[in-house]
């Protein structure tokens, strides 16, 4: 086992390199120089040079790329050719900003997901599993941006139960109106892993339940815990791995919600940064984004392999 | 133990005499949302445009010459500020003496003297200075592109020499705030730490930033001019790109008080019981056109043709009335618009005429792309309006494309020529610009202003026009002054080096408990006097 | 072929005597999925309507009754029902039916283009991996992985942020994101396909790589890469909404449902009902792809029997 | 060389040399194994390596002779569907080569791989997925052909020929889906599709076993009837005794990636040599109450292909392992007057040193 982990790690590892190279590509993209957002309108060239040297936009391409990549390794994301902060200090408060939506979104939506998918597969045909994938289906159709914004007609507007946008606290919530102004933030991005954790449990379960012994099982009426635990267990691996996707997409696809909800977390970040072409920011976000991805689909690998022993090879 | 016991009962006595005192002196919580994506920086030179100026420039940190926004029945201008008073040394133009307020100590204790003067002018002009702020340097020196050198006559008195002689530099240096040198060393010589605890000696301190998401001011109960000592306890500012957002906050009893609601819904807010506060001030909402070689608006008869492409009543009425047509830089009814040749109706044949004579025609239009933001100080609501201009516009034989931006990008494109990378390749910016005094006719249309100097963006310049901008810097006679300058934006409205469009009539939406708010006909208003009653 | 009866003697009539036999016709495969379909409504319906919704964007020019990009400021913001404009006016007073109309194109193209162009890539590339393997198929997906590190939306966000926005850039962004998982569902499937008995007893008898691909391979891994693709479409479809959402899809003042969500969110609290018909109409596509994607895969599925 | 004896009749060796593709003539055996060698490697660990191999197939020697049915059998894990994959060369081999009716098979020097399979072909064991799923089984039976350049026209209708033969009705199979058939007819097809390229060899690899007992026999009855009629060689390859001695001539009997004992069936029958041949017998439930046994023959599993026993491999669960079988391979002794059965057996050679040399030992005595 702890070869396997040791294994998932270093393959790890040419893959965060390849994606700092597609990022630090990326940027290489936009164009013009990033520093006309820095310098005074009638600087001295003394100045661009030492500006230039300052961000190490004088060196080749290449240089620019290592140099970056050995402080990045070093935990040094740079700092903000807008207004000069250390990306370091925005981004992790941002990204505390997303988790704190993330994480309940996650044990929302999963745990919905899996209630409505077992429910569903448990009545397969019935009219309450069409009603449940009913309700699946349209979490992975719904545009949630649109739903966000009808919500807060609803909720905010209207009846005035909640706070139609903002952080209402710093860190984690600790009062009544800090849980509040995460309510309908939580709700609109548990919808996507709601709906698409639903479906799979739902398929993991027939799938199992379709296995001959547990057909065995319940015919003798012997449709107790442990069938259900071993249904449970089989259907684990489909689910983690779905889990630990849909998790990545919340952090990454929070940028959508965050703006409507005029939510300061790392989405909100990174379309700010791209509508300023703020390099590092933006560099910073999507490689910090990324390796958490990464990281996030190495957890769900080994936590498969923990659970079912033929996945590691 | 016993100790701790009295202390408790000597804690709860000052505890209930402070409240009491506090309950005389509660002038409540203010909690704005701006238009801006994001907080402007806190250091003393806020970037985010005359937003950031008027929310985090002027309550908290002050110019040597400032504003006298306490009256909502004329337009605005400029009183003593930091300093007590102005003038001219009478040996040479260039160089205006300023004798500065005594007895004002910023924030954190520390005395406003000369020095600190010199210093924040080494700070914004003095790229060798080690207090040097690049990103605050771009945004001053933009604005006062005519600054050439400064020298301390004494602890009380300065003086700062201009480029070449110009009657309005009083009003450019109401652009320049002063910030607290002591502070600096405080933040260990680093601006970003500066922001969060600067020192000013404005009506307001900043007593808390939270990056992106708020900032709060509170009174600062020692300011230099008891009669404008603020009745708020604090201010909270929020930034709210999305009208949508802003409405949403409003109405739900998030803020008190919201920058530019959507027009549309401003008789649904009236209609709940908030008060919708509009008053014209010095505004005008172009676009700025690129006038170099290879735009097309290089020819002045496309120039001329987009102004009478331009539906300016559909604008009104897409702004349910929140915007005035305009012809020009200043208002049609301002003594100093003069009589142009040119009166830019609603005419597309004519404007289809002057394009034909251009060389363009109906299988030709003219090609040009828009740089906008999608929000922004004084941008009203960029997207529809360029939209329906662009719908509009295509009748006449125009083809418009827009590129949407940030505020701050479109800054930052402003004061960078046309042609490079961070104009995008714009044929013009939309971007709103203010036009309170003569000084700005000056940085936007002389030619010795395009950018990167100032923001004559699109280069504009003719020899007659720069001519009587020369003549204007170096008249003081104000009435002479006034003539000059009418005659000057006659050209200006025929030469057409903008689209002229409307003028803002500045709508911000407040709650009802928002009482003592004077509307003052500016960019920047005086929250000083506003308290929140429940 | 030589004729394997001339020399046992045996009773069986000539290879030639079985040119023109009459065969028995089988029903098939596809017969069988087609039946199955037929027998589920859910699709059915969701077919119609996507069918009503595609042919009203294709036939957009003929049904409009406005020109979707030319308004009256004078009836801007009627709401549905308004004389003349049967679902009402936009902010700058263009009629909103047309502009739905015309706006169902560019959210298809939007949809279905990058969804297209990756399957054909991707797909490609998987198939490629997964029928070669070896050093082949590792460096397709260990390319693949790097892509794959980048979650869907992000991918999409940055890379139009970087390269601007418009209808060509949304279009490439999108199909970037599609790639990687197109690449990696073909690959498996592709890989299983090839480890089975059938492609060897094909490559037994002879056949070059090519036909294996084409009569073997390809016939069995495209319907499972297909209906996966399928789904991927609603996904395009409420990701490029969402792109023009933030200002980062095609510009104003094109026609697109989401661009028009976009825009119309002011008028919200003015007139939900308006504000809300592109929604509807992004989300009644998004679902019937899903619901077709759904129907393709149970009656595709082999293992239910008929 | 294990030695060898013709078991085809005269007439039917006269037709099988008739075929224009002989080049061997009448002394050439069809096919000759020398050697053949295939270990696949493990990987494990952080870096990946290669930590061992399975010796699927470790040094085999065989020789098949034209018209007869080789039976090949072993328990299963021995090798031999390896074997077979080898023989076709849809898995290559190591070490080795192979010799058919007298050339090499070597792409570069001697018979291309293509050229092998036009003359011998394959039945696997899993009837449904040696299927395509999407083809009509005419097709299937077709795709060599036209792969081979037939017309489609010619090749649907020798694959319509193909199924009557085979017994399925071409009028009414031809165009059905390998999901509308059963198990029996699956394996009709693809015994068709294997001869649809009129082989002269065909491997048979397990190609029964999955089928019902009733539906077994029908197909190896149409299996015999074939190869008398179409003057094929077989190999067939199963682990079910009864079976291989039911279609075979000679059989060869595999443990662990080795043959240990070839011969004619009477001979492997009456005479096993080989302890484990012995045991293999033992273990066939027989009707006949003279060869009912009650204890198992031998214990336990067989032992790890990746790290197989040195010396003699079954010496493990061997009742007569001595040191010399630990110490040395047997190599394959032919048995004094009959030049078809060899044994690879240290107690059939002299120079082993074994104590039971020419003894005779039998399983059956020291299990019972």
């Amino acid at each position: 086992m702890l070869s396997f982990i040791l294994r998932r790690l270093l393959q790890a590892i040419p893959i965060l390199f390849g994606v700092s190279v597609m990022v630090f590509l990326m940027v290489q993209m936009i164009p013009g120089s990033p520093l006309d957002l820095l310098l005074p309108p009638d600087a001295s060239p003394q100045l661009i040079e030492q500006m230039k040297e300052a961000y190490g936009f004088d060196k080749p391409a290449w240089q620019q790329y290592l140099l970056w990549l050995w402080q990045l390794l070093h935990g040094n994301l740079g700092y903000s050719i807008f207004n000069g902060a250390p990306v370091a200090d925005e981004l992790f408060d941002a990204l505390g900003n997303t988790f704190v939506l993330a994480i309940p979104a996650a044990f929302t939506g999963f745990g919905l997901g899996i209630l409505l998918g077992v429910s569903a597969a448990l009545s397969q045909g019935g009219p309450l599993d069409k009603l449940l994938s009913a309700i699946a289906i349209t979490g992975v159709s719904l545009p949630h941006y649109w739903f966000a914004i009808v919500m807060v007609v609803i909720f905010s507007v209207n009846l005035n139960w909640l706070p139609a946008q903002g952080m209402q606290f710093t860190g984690v919530p600790t009062t009544l109106a800090g849980f509040k102004s995460m309510i309908l933030p939580v709700i609109t991005l548990s919808l996507i892993p709601m709906g698409v954790v639903a479906r799979v449990v739902r398929a993991a379960v027939l799938e199992v339940m379709s296995q001959e012994f547990v057909n065995t099982l319940h015919a003798k009426g012997l449709w107790d815990r442990s069938v259900l635990l071993h249904v449970m267990k089989n259907a684990a691996p489909a689910t983690l791995a779905v889990m630990g996707l849909q998790f990545g997409y919340l952090l990454g696809g929070s940028i959508l919600v965050e703006t409507v909800f005029n939510w300061p977390g790392s989405g909100n970040l990174l379309n700010l940064a791209i509508f300023r072409r703020d390099i590092p920011v933006m560099q910073a976000t999507i490689i910090v984004l990324a390796a958490f991805f990464v990281l996030l689909n190495l957890i769900v690998d080994i936590a498969q392999a923990l659970i079912d022993p033929r996945i590691r090879r | 133990m016993k100790k701790s016991v009295t202390g408790k009962i000597a804690a709860l006595l000052i505890g209930t005499m402070l409240s009491a005192g506090t309950a005389l002196a509660d002038g409540g919580t203010l909690r704005i949302a701006m238009t801006s994506s994001d907080v402007p920086v806190t250091t003393g030179m806020p970037n985010n445009g005359f937003e950031g100026m008027r929310f985090l420039g002027y309550p908290v940190f002050e110019p040597l010459v400032d504003w006298d926004l306490s009256s909502a029945d004329k337009p605005a201008d400029i009183r003593p500020g930091l300093a007590e008073s102005w003038e001219i040394d009478p040996e040479d133009t260039k160089r205006w003496i300023f004798h500065l307020r005594p007895d004002v100590e910023f924030h954190d204790g520390s005395a406003f003297d000369a020095d600190a003067v010199v210093w924040n002018l080494e700070r914004f002009f003095d790229e060798t200075s080690p207090q040097f702020d690049q990103a605050g340097s771009a945004i001053v020196r933009g604005r006062n592109p005519i600054l050439d050198s400064w020298e301390k006559i004494d602890d009380m008195t300065v003086a700062i020499t201009t480029k070449y002689p110009a009657s309005y530099f009083p009003y450019i240096m109401s652009y320049m705030l002063i910030a607290s040198p002591a502070a600096f060393e405080t933040a260990n010589s680093d601006w970003n730490e500066y922001g969060k605890a600067p020192s000013g000696t404005g009506p307001f301190k900043v007593t808390n930033v939270t990056p992106r998401v708020s900032v709060e001011l509170s009174r600062n109960d020692d300011y230099w001019n008891p009669d404008r000592i603020a009745k708020l306890d604090h201010i909270q500012l929020f930034p709210m790109p999305e009208p949508t957002t802003r409405l949403a906050a409003l109405r739900s009893g998030q803020v008190d008080w919201i920058e530019v609601p959507p027009p549309d819904a401003i008789p649904g807010l009236e209609g709940a019981g908030f008060n919708v506060v509009t008053n014209t001030y010095p505004h005008v909402w172009p676009w700025e056109f690129d006038t170099t070689e290879g735009s097309p608006f290089a020819d002045v008869r496309v120039r001329q043709a987009a102004n009478y492409a331009v539906n300016r009543e559909g604008i009104v009425a897409l702004m349910n009335g929140t915007a005035a047509p305009a012809k020009g830089f200043f208002d049609v009814d301002s003594p100093l618009f003069g009589s142009p040749e040119n009166d830019y109706t609603y005419d597309p044949e004519k404007a289809r005429a002057l394009l034909a004579e251009a060389g363009y025609g109906p299988d030709n239009p003219v090609h040009a792309k828009i740089l906008t933001s999608t929000s922004g100080s004084g941008q009203m609501l960029p997207v529809q309006m360029n939209e329906y201009l662009q719908q509009t516009m295509a009748e006449s034989g125009f083809d418009i494309d827009l590129e949407m931006t940030e505020w701050g990008s479109l800054l930052v494109a402003l004061r960078n020529p046309p042609g490079t990378a961070p104009t995008m390749d714009a044929d013009a910016l939309n971007i709103s610009f203010a036009s309170s005094d003569i000084s700005y006719l000056a940085k936007y249309f002389h030619s010795k202003n395009a950018s990167p100097v100032s923001q004559n963006w699109g280069a504009f310049g003719t020899p007659e026009t720069d001519a009587l901008l020369d003549q204007i810097e170096t008249t003081f006679d104000a009435e002479k002054q006034a003539e000059l300058t009418a005659e000057l934006h006659a050209k200006i409205v025929d030469q057409a080096p903008w689209l002229f469009i409307v003028h803002d009539l500045n709508p911000r939406a407040m709650s009802e408990h928002v009482k003592g708010f004077v509307s003052a006909q500016s960019w920047f208003q005086d929250l000083t006097s506003v308290y929140i009653e429940e | 072929m030589t004729s394997y009866a001339k020399d046992t003697g045996s009773e069986f009539p000539s290879v030639s005597s079985y040119r023109d036999l009459k065969v028995q016709e089988s029903p098939g495969y596809w017969a069988m999925v087609r039946k199955r379909i037929l027998r589920d409504p859910v699709t059915l319906i969701s077919a119609a309507i996507l069918l009503v919704i595609i042919l009203s964007a294709i036939l957009a020019p003929v049904l409009a009754p406005y020109d979707p990009y030319v308004g009256n400021i004078m009836t801007r913001m009627k709401p549905v029902g308004f004389e003349g404009h049967l679902l009402g006016t936009d902010e700058t007073g263009r009629d909103m039916l047309s502009r739905l109309l015309f706006g169902g194109r560019l959210s298809l193209i939007a949809g279905v283009v990058p969804v297209s162009i990756a399957l054909l890539i991707g797909g490609s590339l998987g198939i490629t991996a997964g029928f070669f393997g070896g050093l082949v198929n590792t460096v397709i997906m260990r390319v693949t992985d790097v892509f794959y590190a980048f979650p869907s939306i992000l991918l999409a966000i940055a890379i139009c942020g970087m390269l601007g926005t418009g209808l060509f850039n949304t279009l490439l962004s999108l199909t970037l994101v599609f790639i990687p998982p197109i690449v990696r569902i073909s690959e498996s499937v592709t890989t299983q396909v090839r480890n089975l008995d059938f492609v060897e007893a094909a490559r037994a008898s002879g056949a070059g790589s090519f036909a294996l691909m084409r009569y073997q391979v390809l016939p069995n891994v495209l319907a499972p890469i297909l209906v996966y693709t399928t789904s991927l479409v609603s996904l395009s479809i409420i990701l490029a909404a969402g792109l023009s959402f933030l200002g980062l899809g095609v510009s104003a003042p094109a026609a697109e449902w989401g661009l028009m969500l976009n825009s119309l969110r002011q008028m919200i609290y003015i007139d939900p009902v308006l504000a809300a018909l592109p929604g509807v109409l992004i989300f009644a596509t998004s679902m019937c792809f899903n619901l077709i994607s759904d129907g393709l895969r149970s009656a595709m599925d082999v293992r239910l029997k008929v | 060389m294990i030695g060898q004896v013709p078991t085809t009749g005269a007439d039917r060796m006269q037709r099988i040399l008739a075929d224009a593709r002989d080049r061997g003539g009448p002394g050439q055996p069809m096919l000759i194994l020398k050697d053949i060698k295939r270990h696949f490697p493990i990987r494990k660990g952080v870096m990946n390596r290669t930590v061992g191999h399975v010796q699927a197939v470790d040094g085999v020697s065989l020789t098949v002779m034209k018209g007869e049915i080789l039976g090949v059998v072993g328990e299963s894990g021995c090798g031999k569907s390896t074997l077979s994959r080898l023989m076709m060369r849809l898995v290559e081999p190591d070490t080795g080569e192979m010799i058919f009716d007298g050339d090499l098979v070597d792409d570069k020097v001697g018979l291309t791989t293509r050229r092998l399979r036009r003359q011998m072909q394959m039945v696997f064991q899993d009837s449904f997925s040696s299927l395509n799923p999407r083809m009509p089984i005419e097709e299937t039976i077709a795709f060599a052909p036209m792969m081979n350049g037939s017309s489609r026209s010619d090749a649907i209708a020798a694959a319509r020929a193909l199924l009557d033969q085979v017994g399925l009705s071409a009028a009414m199979f031809a165009r059905r889906y390998p999901h509308e058939l059963s198990g029996g007819q699956r394996q009709r097809v693809n015994i068709a599709r294997a001869l649809a390229v009129n082989p002269r060899v065909v491997i048979l690899d397990e190609a029964v076993s999955a089928l019902d007992k009733s539906v077994e026999a029908q197909v190896l009855q149409l299996l015999i009837r074939l190869q008398e009629e179409m003057d094929l060689t077989y190999v067939f390859v199963s682990h079910d005794l009864n079976v291989v001695r039911y279609i075979s001539d000679r059989i060869a009997v595999m443990y662990l990636g080795r043959i240990v004992e070839t011969g004619s069936v009477d001979e492997i029958w009456d005479n096993p040599r080989h302890p484990y041949t012995q045991a293999l017998l033992a273990s066939i439930p027989s009707l006949d109450p003279d060869r009912r046994t009650m204890a198992a023959p031998i214990y336990g599993d067989p032992p790890n292909p990746i790290n197989p026993p040195s010396g003699c491999r079954f010496r493990t669960r061997c009742p007569f392992a001595e040191t010399c079988c630990e110490m040395h391979d047997p190599a394959a002794v032919t048995l004094p007057g009959s030049s078809a059965h060899a044994v690879s057996c240290h107690m059939e050679n002299e120079a082993s040193g074994h104590s039971r040399v020419g003894t005779n030992a039998r399983i059956a005595e020291v299990t019972q």
